[in-house]
This record gives C-alpha cells, structure tokens and sequence, in this order.
C-alpha cells in the first residue's frame, strides 16, 4: 500500500478547497447521503434543464480528504453533461474504483480522466472506498428522484 | 465431510466423562460445537481481535468483512431475499422478544388476539404475556392432539377475525412434531395474519427456504447449530424490519443523535444497538460451513433414522411411555418411566455417562396437558449413532433395575 | 503479575499487522484478549461444553458452576453486596436498555425528568429517548465544561423537583474526565433520585466498590474489560431489581406458566431469560482473576502516567488540538490535528501500525457542543507503553508531513 | 460414585410411600418452597402447639424419589419436637448433607440417624442435594412464619 498514491497533491487540493460547494441557485433535483461507519453526510444539488442537461451541480457536506476531494472532482465532471453521459461517468468511476483498471468512457477528455484517477488510490483501503463513492451515489439518486436517504452500506 | 465420521471432528468425544464415553443425547438443549467452530474463536481473539465497523484501522476493517460475511452466509443458508433481513442477537429468546415488543409497539392494539400453541417454548409465550399485561390483548392456544402435534384444522378454527399474530413452533422440542408451517403460514397470509416462527428446534435440523416459506419472523439459536452460545439470529421480512420500530437504543443504531430528536440507522444497524457479540458472529460462520459441507438433506436423513432407531427400541422396552406419536417427527425422544421421576432417570443415566434432560423442558402448558409435572428427554444431533441410542436403552434398563421395574 | 511484561500474555502482540508491529490505542473501543480468556473459551468448547442449569448430566452440572463461579467473581470484584445483584447481559447497552425499560414499565411517569449529561455515549442516551417517547418524559442535559468535564455543581443546577432518575457516565469515552460519581449519587440520593451509572469506561481501569459507592444501577461491558464479545454485566441493588419488572420473558426466568398467569423467578434468574451467553460468562472469570492478579492500583498507576505522558506529548506537538482537560483524566486522548479529517488522521496512522479510531465515538452531542464533526482518540489499556504514545506522536508527525503542516 | 449408595431400599420405598403426605388438619404454620431447576414444588404444614411442639408436620408436592423420601423421613422425625429440637435436628440435617461425616444431634434415636444417614448419598451428587434438602429448608421458612417462597438457589 501507499499513502503518497491516496494522498496525491491533487487530492489534497481538491479536499482542502472543493470546488462547487454550496447550494445549486434554483435547483430542481437533490439528494441527500450518509455514510454510517464515519458519520459523514453529503447534501447533493442540481438543475437539470429541458435538454437533460445538468446545468449547474453542487454539494454540501464535510468529511475527510477523500470524500470532499471526491465530491469537488465529480461535481466538476458532470457540470454541463447530459443526463446519459452523466450516468455513464458515474459507473465508469465505481466501476475503475471497484475493480476496473482504467477509464473508458467517451465523455470525459484525457485531462479529466487524468484526474479522476488521482482517485483510484483508495482500491487499496477497502474502509475508505465508501469515502470516495458517496457524493456519486448519492448523485444518481438525485438524478433518480429517489426521496430515500443514499446509504452506502447498501 | 461424511457423516459417519463426524464424531472425530468434535473434541468433546475424546474426553472421558465419569470414566465413560459421552453419549451425548441433549443436543436440543444445546448442540457440541466442531473444532473448527472453536478454532475460528481462538483465532480471531489471539490474531485478529477488533471491534466491528467503528474504527477504520486495519484490524477494525478485517473484522467488521469476517462479521458482514457471517450474514450474508446466513442470508445464503436460510434463503432470505436480501442480507438486510438477518439481525444478530443475543439469542432467539431476544429474538422472540425483538418481535413481540415491537409488534407490541406500533402493530397491536387493545383487543387484537395472538395465536400460540400448546407446545410453545416459554420463549414463545412470556414475550407474548408481557403484551397481555401491557397492552389489552389476548392469547389464545392451538390444541395439542392425542399424537403430540398441532393439526393445520386446529388452527384455522382458533383463528378468529381479531387475530393478527400466529406465533408457533417449527419443530416442538418435547413432541418432535414438526408443524405444518408453510400451510400454517399460507392460511395465516390469506387473512392477512402476521406469522412469527420459533425456529430453534427447526434450524439445525430442517431445510430453511424463507423465500419458499413466506413466514414474516422467523427465530434461531445459533448455540443449537453447533455455533457459539450468546447468539441468535432473527429472519425479519424486510418490509416488517423497516417498519417496525427500533428495538435496543445505543452505539451503532443511530443517524443523528441531537438533543431533542435522534433518527435510527437503516437495517441491519437499527436493530444491533451496542457492540455485538462479534467474535460469536464470526465463528458462526464456521457453524454454517461445517453444516453446508455435511449437507443438509444428509443431516436429514441422518437424524431421521436415528429417530425411528430410538423410536423403535423405547417402545419396545416395557415401563417406557413415549411422549408424542407425530406424522413427521424431528430428533426429540421424550418420555417417562412409570414410577420414577425423571430427575432419576437422568442421575442414572449421567452415571453410564448418557447425558438426557430431565424437567419440563420449559414447556409447562404442555406438561400441564399431559397431566405430568416433567419428563426425560433424549434429544439428537448429527454426531450421534445408534450406538448410542442402544446405550440409552440399556441404561433405561439399568434405571429400572434400580427401581426394581420390570 | 508484573505490568511491564504484560503484554507476553496477549498473543495478538505476536502478529504482524501490515508488517509492523501492532501499537493498540484502541482500548476504549475493545481491549485485546489475554491469552487464559481465548485458552478458557478453548477449552470450555472442546472439553467441558454443555447449557447451563437445565440439565442434571455431568457436564451441566459443571457449567452450571462454572456459570456462578464467574458470578460470585464479580460481585467480589465490584464489592457488590448480594451475588444476585449481578446480571449477565448481552453488553453494556443491553444493561442500560433494561434499566431504562423496566424504570419505563414500573416507576416513570408522564412528567418526570431524567438528568443526563453532555457527555453520554448514545447507549445511555437513546434508552431513555425511548420513554422519552413513550411516556411524556423530559431529558435535561447537564453541560460538559471547557475542561471536557461534567461538575457537581452543574448537576445540581440541572435537578428538579421532577427529577427522577440521574444517568451518568463514569469516564468520558472522550474526554477522558473521570465524573465525581461518589458525590453526585450522595447528592441525588438526598433528593431521593435514582442513579444509573454508565461503567463502560470505568470499569476496565478504575477501582469499584458497589458498597461504597452506592449507586442504584451499574453497567459494565466486558470486551472492554480484557474479556470476550457479547457480554455485560448490570449491577442493580437488590431492592430494585426485585421491585421492577423483568426485561425480557423466556426460558428460565419463570417460576410456574400457566395459561392465563405467569410467575416470575427469582433473581438472579427473573432478568437472564433464555440461554445465556454461557462461554463468555465463564471465560469472563478468567479476565477478573487477570485483572486482579496485577491489581486494579497498578493498573490505575500505569495507565495514569500513560496519560500524562501522552498528554505532554502531544500538547508539545503544533497542530495538535486536545480535546478535554478535566481534573481527573482517565486513559482517552482525543485530538484534532488542524486541516484533517479524523478519519485520514486514523488511516494514515493505521499505515505505521497504530490503530486508533476515528468518528464522534457515539457521543454526536458532544462532538455538535465541541463544534467538530469527529475526532481522532487514543486510548490506553494495560498493555500499552510510552512506546507506544512514542509511536502514536511520530505517526502524527509523519501525517503532517503528508497533508503539508508544519 | 455410587447409585446404590443414593438410591438405598429405605429411599425407594419413602420415595414410593411417603408418609404424612397431604395437608395437617388445623395447620398454624407453612411455607412453600421451590427449586427452579427441576421445577419442583413443596408445600409444608404444621401444627406448633402451646408448648412450641411440632404436635403435626406434613407435605404436599411431586418430585424426584430423593426430595420425596426427604421429606417423608423430615416430617417422621420432627413430628412430635419442640422447636430447639426441630431447629438442631435440621442443622444436623444439612451439616451432614454439605460436609460432617456422621450426624451428632442428642434429639435423634440411633435407628433415625440410621434412617438419615441414607440421605447422605446424595453429596456425591451435587446437582441433587437440592433435592434433598428443598423440604427441610421450607420446614425452617415455615417454623419463622416467612412470607416468601424458599429457593433452594439462594
Ligand atoms: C461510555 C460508554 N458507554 C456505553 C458503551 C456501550 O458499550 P457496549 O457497546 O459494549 O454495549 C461504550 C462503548 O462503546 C462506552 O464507551
Ligand atoms: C423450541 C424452543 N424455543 C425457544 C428456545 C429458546 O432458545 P434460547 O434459549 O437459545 O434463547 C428453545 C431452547 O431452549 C427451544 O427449544
């Protein structure tokens, strides 16, 4: 295991000033996610416009490094993707965070790819995978409408 | 694992007990444990030891993945539709009263009746007697018949329009009888009756399919399969888990705790309030194994030959009257002496080194019914033979002996 | 035994965890197991098992003792007056449901008040949320001080006329602040209030003296206490236990069952309902003779000067915030550490082998007073050396280097 | 150990033929006592006369062979006792049952030590004892006029 590989600069960044945090003005969907082991909790936010387009996504929250890191990077992916490319980004980062190597999808541009890898380092620390996936979780149940509270012990 | 040499993988059967072999026939009480039940015990608390899904350490990590594969291999074993739907606890008499209390505290209302029956386990009554007494409600009881069995008509016709719980034994630790549950549970459905099962004596020795039963609550011992003692297991329907309220208050249960509202947990959290019995849990999943590699149709098969065995032999030793003549009976040999109380009985056959129970097996309503005040009980595990049924029979003989019968 | 070597009878100080050697601080959660407990277990399994007090055989008969042996060893231990003012539970949290729930059932009512503290874990909270919700109960808070600590004199504030009942923690789990619980139960009982004390973090590392002390209900977890999962002890004075209610209804805890009356044993048995967690009480025997065979002042003594030294330790490390500096401080050092979350505080440190915990350790109240999410907790048990807080103190430091602080 | 030694012809038979079974006409005094292990039940009366003498002593209840010819033999020897006597023949009683070899008792003929002296079988058989001192010790409960039922756990 490596810690320098979990905590990459990137993450530390991200994790110390996350991007879009706060409440979408006007939003239209929303969830909210809780991680029972850590307490943790994310308010997830978002206006999706007449085209499925996710106009503007935000997030309220605090937790650790990984999870605010996490939150600030998708929300800054999926800002302006339509509702299938969105979908399709969520399950290529559980999916590259459960057991995939790499990142496949189409939408996202080398960069962004690059960034998100920042964040496989957390395969290695079983307990803290749950830190990494709960803002994307909780991202598909607001896209979902679900009124359920996300849980990631599920 | 064959079934035949299952005796070596116990370490029990290498002792001497009073200079004798143990001829252990008290298994519904409580079954021996394998070595591998042990093992797994003596591994986790010298190699491993942690406590579950509170601290994100190494150790923590490792123990909270043994405990989580525990219910998911019982979940497997007892075919329930999702994992969520087994909770640990302490035993199946908390079980039983996780159920009755919070039926009791958002289900049942001032004059709605609950259906037990005369075979039922003080296990399964005194929960149910405490809404008697906080609550308005009634209990009614399915008669026992000449046979020592509940018959699926008995049943129907003690229904009436108020009952909203049958609570009911699978497999009747004095009886044997094994009860009809799934039509028990099919009648019940048809008239929206909720069905709780006490399946102690049912667990370690029948084939459980939750899907296929439909039962809404169904009850085990884990220290009966061959698994550590402090431990039950409660099958809940997931609908009834999440409806019903929490049923212990403490670490682990909650959401948020403010000061003047707290939110619970989602299942399983919910109802495992407090440090679980961990260690436990983690060796059961040895008990589970160990099961699944006899398997359960041979356990079956096994335990119903030693049944008709035994069956055979004690009734045709004078003096002996057996206790219950059931359509299907599990692997319960009760019955008395005439003339000798059977504390007796079991003092002299402790001597051979035949371990039986003796009393009312914290069954009195049935011992009532049957107008005695207790009996011997020989009760089968997968570890016995009728070698050993043989010894009890002549240690019967040897107790007559003493009590001049002939 | 001398404590210095102590850490030889532990085997888990034997592995590797992750290549290093294991630096516990994670004691406050679960202690680490002494080899005659895991060796108890063993052989209790594998050579001696069988229910308890059920059955007249050999091997009941021994357990039976064995059972009661543990009993009497408790109450010596805890100088408890009566042996059957010692219950066996399934934890801590399940001793303080029952307190909680039988006071509910017998001597609480619509109006009354119950005094907590700021400082209580969620098990001795959530219990008396309950009646909260049930009865028209109110719960007051007294407030934890800038010292993490709970004082006398905020007690007394904080009583009413209509208080009724005073549950109170012993040792914070995260302060460390050991309560003045002598002098609060001297003051409630002036006022004829009932006192409920939540020994979790007491009892593994402070002298008790039930007699002295004279509290009304005292409860303990044993995993806490070097001894296995899924076990706890409630002392209750006789006079109460005998007074209320049984908590829950089974096998064992009856004296006749009839069909429309029930009557309840006597204790002990009226609160130990069904088959009791027998290995684990009968192992727990083996966790007090350890304890007392190094004696509670030299625990006291060793873990004290851990603390101090720990304390210095990291009040001279930048960034480091402690939280609570009560007047007397048991073995818990909680901290933050400017910029990082806890939990990659924990995961950083279980990195170097120093398994810590990380969360609001189920004390949401507190942690919303202190205005922080989380934090990161140490705690000390018998085992552990300045080594270790050596350790724990670099670990920090190399966590720093990680997320830049200087 | 020795189930001869236990189950001796004299407990047979009072276990089979207890005398003074049933309830004392006129009673004054009586307890019940019970054993939670095996359930049994005893109920004792008595007739205590001016003089403090046990002038009738009898039981009602079902048990084991050893509780019944127990108290059997207890109501044959106290019958007829003043209460010193009674009160020194039962420590006697439960000296020889726990530890003392012999019985020592000015009160007991030879041939009653005889016939006492067959219960002491039952200290090999330690799960038995109660069963044979349940009775002697409702006799005492019911000779101090107590209220609650005796245990024999206590
Ligand atoms: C202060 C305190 N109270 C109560 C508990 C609950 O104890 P248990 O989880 O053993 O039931 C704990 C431990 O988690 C504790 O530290
Ligand atoms: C039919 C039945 N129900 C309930 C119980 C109670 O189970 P436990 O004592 O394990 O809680 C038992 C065993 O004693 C039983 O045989």
């Amino acid at each position: 295991m490596n810690l320098k590989e979990l905590y990459q600069e990137i993450i530390l960044e991200h994790g110390k000033n996350p991007r879009n945090l706060g409440k979408v003005h006007e939003f239209n969907k929303d969830a909210k996610g809780h991680n029972p082991l850590c307490g943790d909790n994310v308010h997830v936010y978002l206006k999706l416009n007449g085209q499925k387009i996710v106009e503007d996504i935000s997030f309220e929250g605090s937790g650790c490094a990984i999870s605010m890191a996490s939150a600030s990077i998708m929300t800054d992916l999926i800002k302006g993707k339509n509702e299938h490319e969105a979908k399709e980004i969520v399950e290529d980062f559980l999916g590259m965070i459960k057991e995939n190597p790499d990142l496949k999808s189409e939408y996202l541009k080398e960069d962004e790819k690059t960034k998100l890898m920042c964040l496989s380092g957390v395969k290695q620390y079983p307990m803290r995978v749950k830190c990494a996936t709960l803002s994307w979780h909780t991202f598909t149940s607001a896209m979902d409408n679900s009124k359920e509270i996300t849980n990631t012990e599920s | 694992m064959k079934i035949e040499n299952i005796k070596d993988e116990f370490p029990i059967f290498d002792e001497k007990i009073l200079n004798n072999d143990l001829v252990y026939l008290d298994s519904a009480n409580s079954s021996q444990k394998p070595k591998v039940v042990a093992d797994k015990i003596n591994e986790f608390y010298t190699k491993q030891f942690s406590n579950v899904g509170r601290s994100v350490h190494y150790l923590a990590v490792a123990a909270t993945n043994l405990y989580e594969n525990t219910r998911s291999s019982v979940q497997k074993y007892i075919n329930a539709k999702d994992k969520n739907e087994i909770v640990f606890t302490k035993g199946a008499t908390e079980a039983l009263n996780l159920v009755a209390n919070t039926l009791g505290q958002k289900y049942l209302n001032d004059g709605d009746e609950i259906l037990i029956t005369e075979l039922e386990h003080h296990s399964n009554y005194v929960p149910w007697h405490f809404l008697r007494k906080s609550k308005n409600i009634k209990i009614n009881f399915a008669e026992v018949n000449e046979n020592g069995d509940i018959s699926l008509e008995d049943i129907e016709k003690k229904i009436t329009s108020k009952t909203k719980v049958i609570a009911i034994t699978h497999l009747s630790n004095v009886t044997g009888a094994i009860l009809p549950i799934k039509e028990i549970t099919d009648l019940a459905h048809s008239k929206g009756i909720i069905v709780v099962i006490d399946g102690c004596q049912g667990a370690p020795h029948l084939k459980l399919d939750m899907q296929d039963l439909d039962c809404d609550f169904y009850a085990i011992s884990c220290h009966k399969m061959y698994g550590p003692t402090g431990l039950g297991v409660l099958y809940g329907k997931k609908k009834w888990l999440e409806e019903l309220p929490p049923y212990q208050g403490g670490g682990g249960m909650i959401r948020e705790v403010k000061k003047d509202k707290i939110s619970y947990g989602d299942l399983p959290n919910k109802y495992e309030a407090g440090t679980m019995a961990t260690a436990q849990v983690i060796a059961f999943d040895q008990s589970i194994k160990f099961m699944e590699s006899i398997g359960i149709e041979n356990i079956m098969k096994h335990e119903a030959d030693l049944v008709e065995y035994g069956q055979e032999l004690l009734q045709k030793n004078n003096s002996v009257k057996l206790i219950g003549n059931p359509k299907n009976k599990g692997g319960v040999l009760s019955f008395t002496l005439e003339g000798v109380h059977p504390h007796d009985i079991a003092t002299i056959l402790d001597e051979d080194g035949v371990a039986i129970r003796a009393g009312h097996h914290c069954c009195q309503i049935l011992h009532d019914k049957l107008n005695i005040p207790a009996s011997a009980r020989a009760s089968v595990g997968i570890y016995n033979t009728k070698d050993d049924l043989d010894k009890l029979n002549e240690s019967i003989n040897n107790c007559k002996k003493i009590f001049n019968l002939k």
